[in-house]
């Protein structure tokens, strides 16, 4: 490498030991001695979360080089198909080595960046490496609760890494000032640690880009080099903004800046809206520019053309904003704003939602009626039947066959006296049947499956007798 | 023998297999036997209100054809269900494909509620039934004929299904009743058969849900009915008259996530709800609201999101409730 | 479709073989016999009402000019059934190819309902009728001649098909039913060529379903095409106008039922009903719901549930009904 | 024996072949012309109106830069042709391997309705333009600018076409009357003019079509077009303005039928007239009038009936003809 | 593309080429060029609207470090090149991997609007910043810098290029129309400044296309771009506002046929102009007039004629403006 070249500080300052990481001493011990204890450790992955240049992938090197591991990274810019994660473990379960170093560290780099589409199957290989692996695997991600992350919960320990201190920061910068003989002027060191916000590689990009080549790092040159970073308003600020326009630009150019796309601050204004306006005129006038607004995306989808947003935003916005006509007071009180609940109560919803598809497929089948009929018409009576008859309605369902969920939306309050009215039917039927083969309604069931399609890959699912799974 | 364990849907059970046991619509029945014996028809549509016995024709008719093994040469298709005219073609295709009965040298297609296809699906329905017309007929089953486009109806022989008689579906309830040793009272099969407006399904269905209850009564049929039709899209509305918006939302979600209601569900029951006797509002107020739930379903239609859809309507009928008291 | 099978359908049937044959649209039959004459013509743009003759007119010159053996050299095409002009492309191209008929030096393609495709696809239509203009003529029928764009027209010579007068269809009719030996009721035809709006094919198409139920009379006639008989929907709109809205919105749900009647079905009655002499309704009265059945049909028309908007409909009427009583 | 029979259209026939033979867009022909005596030039973009001679400039222009043969260098793909952004690769990669002309450095693709395509398409035009560049030149003709993605703007040469003024129209139709040898009068070639919108080559195709009539008289225009005379439209306006609802919807249905008009015809053909100076209508109707037909073409755009949506029309204007008087 | 060829494009004929010919900017200029002295630097992010000169200081970087032969040390991505996660992975990854020429200091990876990279092709690129930093920097050009994600942000430095100074960008047009020989007008170039929005390459682009109409005035520049002038838009606005209704229907179609505006065109700008604070009106009525924009708008998309929505727009705002005052 020739020493001519010069590298950004960033590289330059990059800590080689564990002592040269700055701050983060409780992730430090906790890494240690999980490493310590491997492979007798309750979980045999760690994972490393927090903001972006906080020092984890450092932290990670650092106590490779310390310990003597050699570390296997694989990172996002490294294709991570189940079959190159695969060629990771095998690497790392070789015995030998070719650097000399009789222990090996795998390193997954990045794991928020796995690409759903490009990288199809990485999360299934990777739990699978975590559990056979015969090397420590340490992985790191900025967004703890990133989707990726879910299934990992229960594989992995998760350790915390937080940002920097300011006062950890300034000293470190001045270090880099002092070796790199630059004057430094405090408030300007000051400016630059404020404004990368506990992101220490970012502070040093700064530092870099008002200092290499001057002499003297001046506030001046700081602020006019470096200029505040725009922040995006959070779901609070934007409705907030959004309300308390007076004028429609007002209004209008909140969604520029904030954090929430059009849908969400659409459910974020329907969950709010009657928090803030309190008279019913204006909550009448609030929701209708809202439904009105709601109608263009809905436009948009029909026609495919995105012009149509732009209204969508003046009604979420100006019009949301110029409602309060009656109560104009409303528009300014403080409002403790709440989550939209529909997106918690949606996977709810569509659970329930899917059991009652099933239930109206199954009884389209039987009763030759369209699922629609049988949701609208049938599922009702059945209801009915479900809430006043436990034993008939157990016998219905084994003779229909119901799965347990299916018969938990069915019957309410009444599901347990059901069930365990249907699990004795079974029994007894199963007892039956060994007895006393025959066709009967397993091939009623049969025929059903083979009608939507479900015998192909249904090997697993025959378990229950009467089971019934989805489609797909 | 499992019979004592498990229990049938009674519309099901109860459905007639054959021709021969379906007792109304004699002079359909009449033409249909007749294709039996020849063994050939053309495509046919079957036009009618629901539960007239359309579709109970259909299968019977496939049943006659073919005896017992008859699914093997049938293809039930709902249009309502299916996504697309593709998917149709393709399921058509597939089955098209697949061995002739024995000696009838033809398969049926059963296409329910096909008035409920575009124009254009049913353009291209026209030419699929004369692309496998060898190997394959169509039934197509339809509420309202008129949807049905000409170049299809002058392709097929028509059949018009036409409302039971009262007397029909009694007498029908009746000999279930017998079969099934539950205790019912005339006035209660009455009110079943006014609920479910001749619809001889919806009217078997009532009555076995009935029968959970213990014997047919009049109290019975509408404590069936009440349960089935649940008080709270009432009691949503009634809150949101009194102008308690928040809380009438909170309910209406309640109600979505218990029951899976989709939004256009919960517009049509609060419509029937607006004209049901039991909800107490001054005339004029019925015909803004029936007026106001017409918009949102329409915008609904257009592709809006029903949910805020229906936040608006609330918080329209707030505000229509101040007014009013 | 097998021909014996077609024969079946009378409008076929009946259909003029022969330009000779034809006994409306003398100019135009005048003009086309020319061109038989010359054994030359260029291409031809059939523009007019549906059920004029036009396609009849197309099919008869081709007879007139090839003689029995016409169906060999002419290609029928619907521009509402072909996918896209790619397929006609491929169709005429293929067409185009075979063999000419002995002494007229070209084929003919003969494609209906041209108004249908989009401005692009009769650009690449103009184009093609170019590329083969050596072996083939084209004759394009259309409805609205303003929707085909300028360069065709003025490569066409147009033909303007105006409308049948009552008494030619009423004449057909009565003449068909002698041949068929069916009793038919003067009113009964009447109320078939209004129905039909002057258009001949669904004339004879309603006349040969009405055939089949037996005589031809008003009341057989609005079963067979699935509409109520009129009286019955100038009662509901009675109803509504007296302010009995219930009693209106239940007889319209029987009505629905009964004939299996779609919303635009409904809508579409009622717009005829509300100009019928029949019904006692002030002009202003009349005037508005002209306006709001509109409203109404359009909203159907863009998905919108039938019963909704009915429901919304009848209340609309029945407040009007208050104020004026 | 085609060129006998297929008279040309007068719209090619009469197109300027060199650059020095357009009378119009003097500052445009001016640029084009350095063009051809450099023999060099960027890619361009012409943009305008439909009918001002932006494909007439661009062929004018290749005419001039290589001659009568010019024919050979230049590839013209159309819209209305296949064009999906691979087929343009191919002809374009296939075009562009072709060889040289002698003295000019480059060929040219002319790529017509360029604001039709994509803005993904017009990604990958742009870089099949800059991979060919060092061979061919593009003319991209589009009505729309805005339509153009800026990556490709910026790398073209844009030229923007002006309408053609009435009097240059005009003058040309009467130009092509007198080498045809054909009546026309002033007053049809207004009107022309003004159905055409000021687009040349629309008011060519018009005149032709006219032409086969006899005069170019207004009545023959309008017969030509499919459209009702407008005289009788204001007939109607009027009528229902004095409150003659039936009348006005009698005489409409009438002129529908006879002059074979769609519903899109009569809204536009009304929309004109309520601004005629021929009618009297109060500025404040007019104003609401133009609303509510804005209205009713969208609905019949959409799909709804004709007759009811255009008698809605008329009770709407009767209504309001009543409030004034 | 050809060097010869790219001089007819005035913006690339007119760009600077090192970094000391860059006049705006000064700090940042000053900055850059000290990382060229040094021959080090961090990974930069250029972030800023478009036309402020980012990708012009980018190449001008690379031609001071590198001189003439820049181009083999650098890998330019636009835009319009595939970007995915795929090419970052080969491509990039394997370009930065790459060994080094013996003097460079390093090689410089372009990444043209970065921010519409997908967030995974990102998260592809940020290792790859780190592990060959010591041979490859990044300059990633961005308009959104917040669409970058926080751990690219994180290993750049970052400079924010601001709009060009109005005085900037028509001193360089004006220094621009001394070199073509082009007259201009003082109020035409501010009208192309006020257009480009401080945009300096779609400033030049205008300048010349309007150069091509002949003198740089204001009417040629909105002609040429394709759009109204925004006080004639709202001139209209604000006639229809004041109910004369005619007068802003006439004005608005004289508008249309001068620049060649589409209806979507004109409803855009309409949309724009209502919020501006140049027209007088309550700010609900802004709201309530964006509805209406919005609802002719979508007419238009689904295929309704643009004059008669426009004026039924028109129609709307003057009875609108009748109500409010």
């Amino acid at each position: 490498m020739s020493h001519e070249r010069g590298i950004p500080w960033t590289l330059k300052y990059r800590p080689k030991t564990l002592i040269e990481v700055i701050d983060q001493e409780e992730a430090k011990s906790k890494v240690i001695e999980w490493l310590n204890k491997w492979p007798n450790v309750s979980k045999k992955a760690l994972l490393l979360y927090g903001p972006p240049g906080c020092g984890k992938t450092s932290l990670v090197e650092a106590i490779a080089n310390e310990y003597g591991y050699e570390l296997i990274e694989m990172n996002a810019s490294d294709f991570r198909r189940k079959t190159d994660i695969e060629r990771i473990a095998l690497r790392a379960s070789t015995s030998h080595s070719l650097f000399g170093f009789n222990k090996k560290m795998i390193l997954l780099d990045e794991i928020d960046g796995i690409s759903a589409r490009e990288d199809e199957g990485a999360l299934e290989a990777i739990q699978e490496l975590i559990e056979k692996s015969n090397a420590p695997i340490i992985m790191t991600a900025n967004n703890p609760w990133n989707q990726n992350l879910r299934i990992l919960r229960d594989l992995a320990e998760f350790v915390q890494l937080k940002k920097l201190t300011k006062t950890d920061m300034r000293s470190m910068l001045m270090r880099i000032c002092k070796a790199e003989k630059i004057i430094c002027n405090e408030d300007a060191i000051n400016y630059i640690i404020e404004r990368s916000e506990g992101d220490l590689r970012a502070a040093i990009n700064d530092l870099q880009s008002v200092g290499e080549g001057f002499s003297e790092v001046t506030l001046e040159r700081t602020k006019l080099l470096l200029r505040p970073r725009d922040k995006e308003k959070d779901p609070f600020e934007t409705l907030r903004s959004i309300f308390s326009a007076n004028y429609s630009w007002q209004a209008k150019a909140v969604i520029n800046q904030s954090q929430l796309d059009y849908e969400q601050l659409k459910m974020w204004l329907e969950e709010n809206i009657p928090l803030q306006y309190t008279n019913l005129e204006d909550l009448e006038r609030a929701f209708e520019a809202l439904s009105k607004a709601d109608l263009y995306i809905g436009r948009i989808a029909k026609t495919g053309d995105w012009d149509l947003l732009s209204y969508a935003i003046d009604l979420m916005t100006a019009g949301i904003a110029l409602s309060a006509k009656n109560s104009s007071k409303d528009k300014y009180r403080w409002i403790k704003y709440s989550f939209p609940q529909r997106i918690l109560l949606a996977s709810k919803l569509k659970e329930i939602r899917s059991i009652r598809d099933d239930i109206a497929q199954i009884l389209a089948y039987h009763l030759h009626v369209s699922t629609s009929v049988a949701k609208n018409e049938i599922i009702p009576l059945l209801k009915t039947i479900f809430t006043t008859d436990p034993l008939k309605a157990a016998k219905i369902a084994l003779g229909l066959g119901f799965t347990e969920k299916m018969i938990e939306y069915l019957a309410g309050t009444n599901k347990n006296t059901i069930l365990e009215h249907y699990r004795e039917l079974k029994k007894r039927v199963v007892s039956h049947h060994r007895s006393k083969p025959s066709k009967s309604i397993e091939s009623n069931n049969e025929m059903y499956k083979e009608s939507v399609g479900l015998n192909k890959n249904s090997k697993k699912e025959e378990r229950n007798l009467f089971a019934f799974s989805k489609k797909k | 023998m499992s019979e004592k364990f498990i229990e049938l849907l009674w519309a099901e059970k109860y459905r007639p297999r054959s021709l021969k046991d379906i007792v109304n619509q004699e002079e359909i029945v009449k033409r249909l036997l007749k294709f039996v014996e020849e063994k050939n028809m053309p495509h046919l549509l079957f036009a009618g209100p629901p539960g007239t016995g359309k579709t109970t024709a259909a299968l019977a008719l496939a049943y006659d054809l073919y005896g017992n093994e008859w699914r093997r040469y049938v293809l039930e298709l709902n249009a309502s269900d299916e996504r697309g005219i593709t998917v149709i073609r393709n399921k058509v295709k597939e089955f098209a494909r697949s061995k002739l009965p024995g000696d009838t040298p033809f398969k049926i297609v059963i296409l329910d509620e096909a008035d409920n296809m575009t124009a254009d699906a049913q353009q291209a329905l026209r030419r699929i039934m004369e692309m496998y017309v060898e190997t394959t007929r169509f039934i197509l089953i339809a509420n309202y004929p008129s949807k049905i486009i000409d170049p299809i109806q002058s392709r097929c022989a028509s059949f018009r299904f036409t409302p039971l008689k009262k007397e029909d579906v009694i007498g029908r309830l009746h000999w279930i009743c017998r079969q099934e040793n539950i205790k019912c009272l005339d006035d209660g099969l009455e009110v079943i058969y006014e609920i479910s407006g001749g619809d001889m399904r919806k009217a078997i269905n009532i009555l076995q849900s009935t029968a959970a209850l213990g014997e047919v009564s009049v109290g019975n049929v509408y404590k069936v009915i009440g349960l089935a039709h649940p008080r709270e899209i009432r009691e949503i509305l009634n809150l949101a008259l009194l102008g308690k918006f928040i809380e009438a939302r909170d309910k209406l979600r309640d109600l979505m996530v218990v029951y899976g209601l989709s939004g256009v569900d919960v517009v049509k029951q609060m419509h029937r709800e607006i004209f049901s006797a039991d909800i107490k509002i001054p005339e004029e107020i019925r015909v803004i609201l029936a007026e106001y739930i017409g918009e949102i379903h329409f915008r609904i239609i257009e592709g809006a999101d029903d949910e805020i859809q229906l936040t608006a309507l609330l918080a329209r009928i707030a505000l229509l409730g101040r007014k009013v008291s």
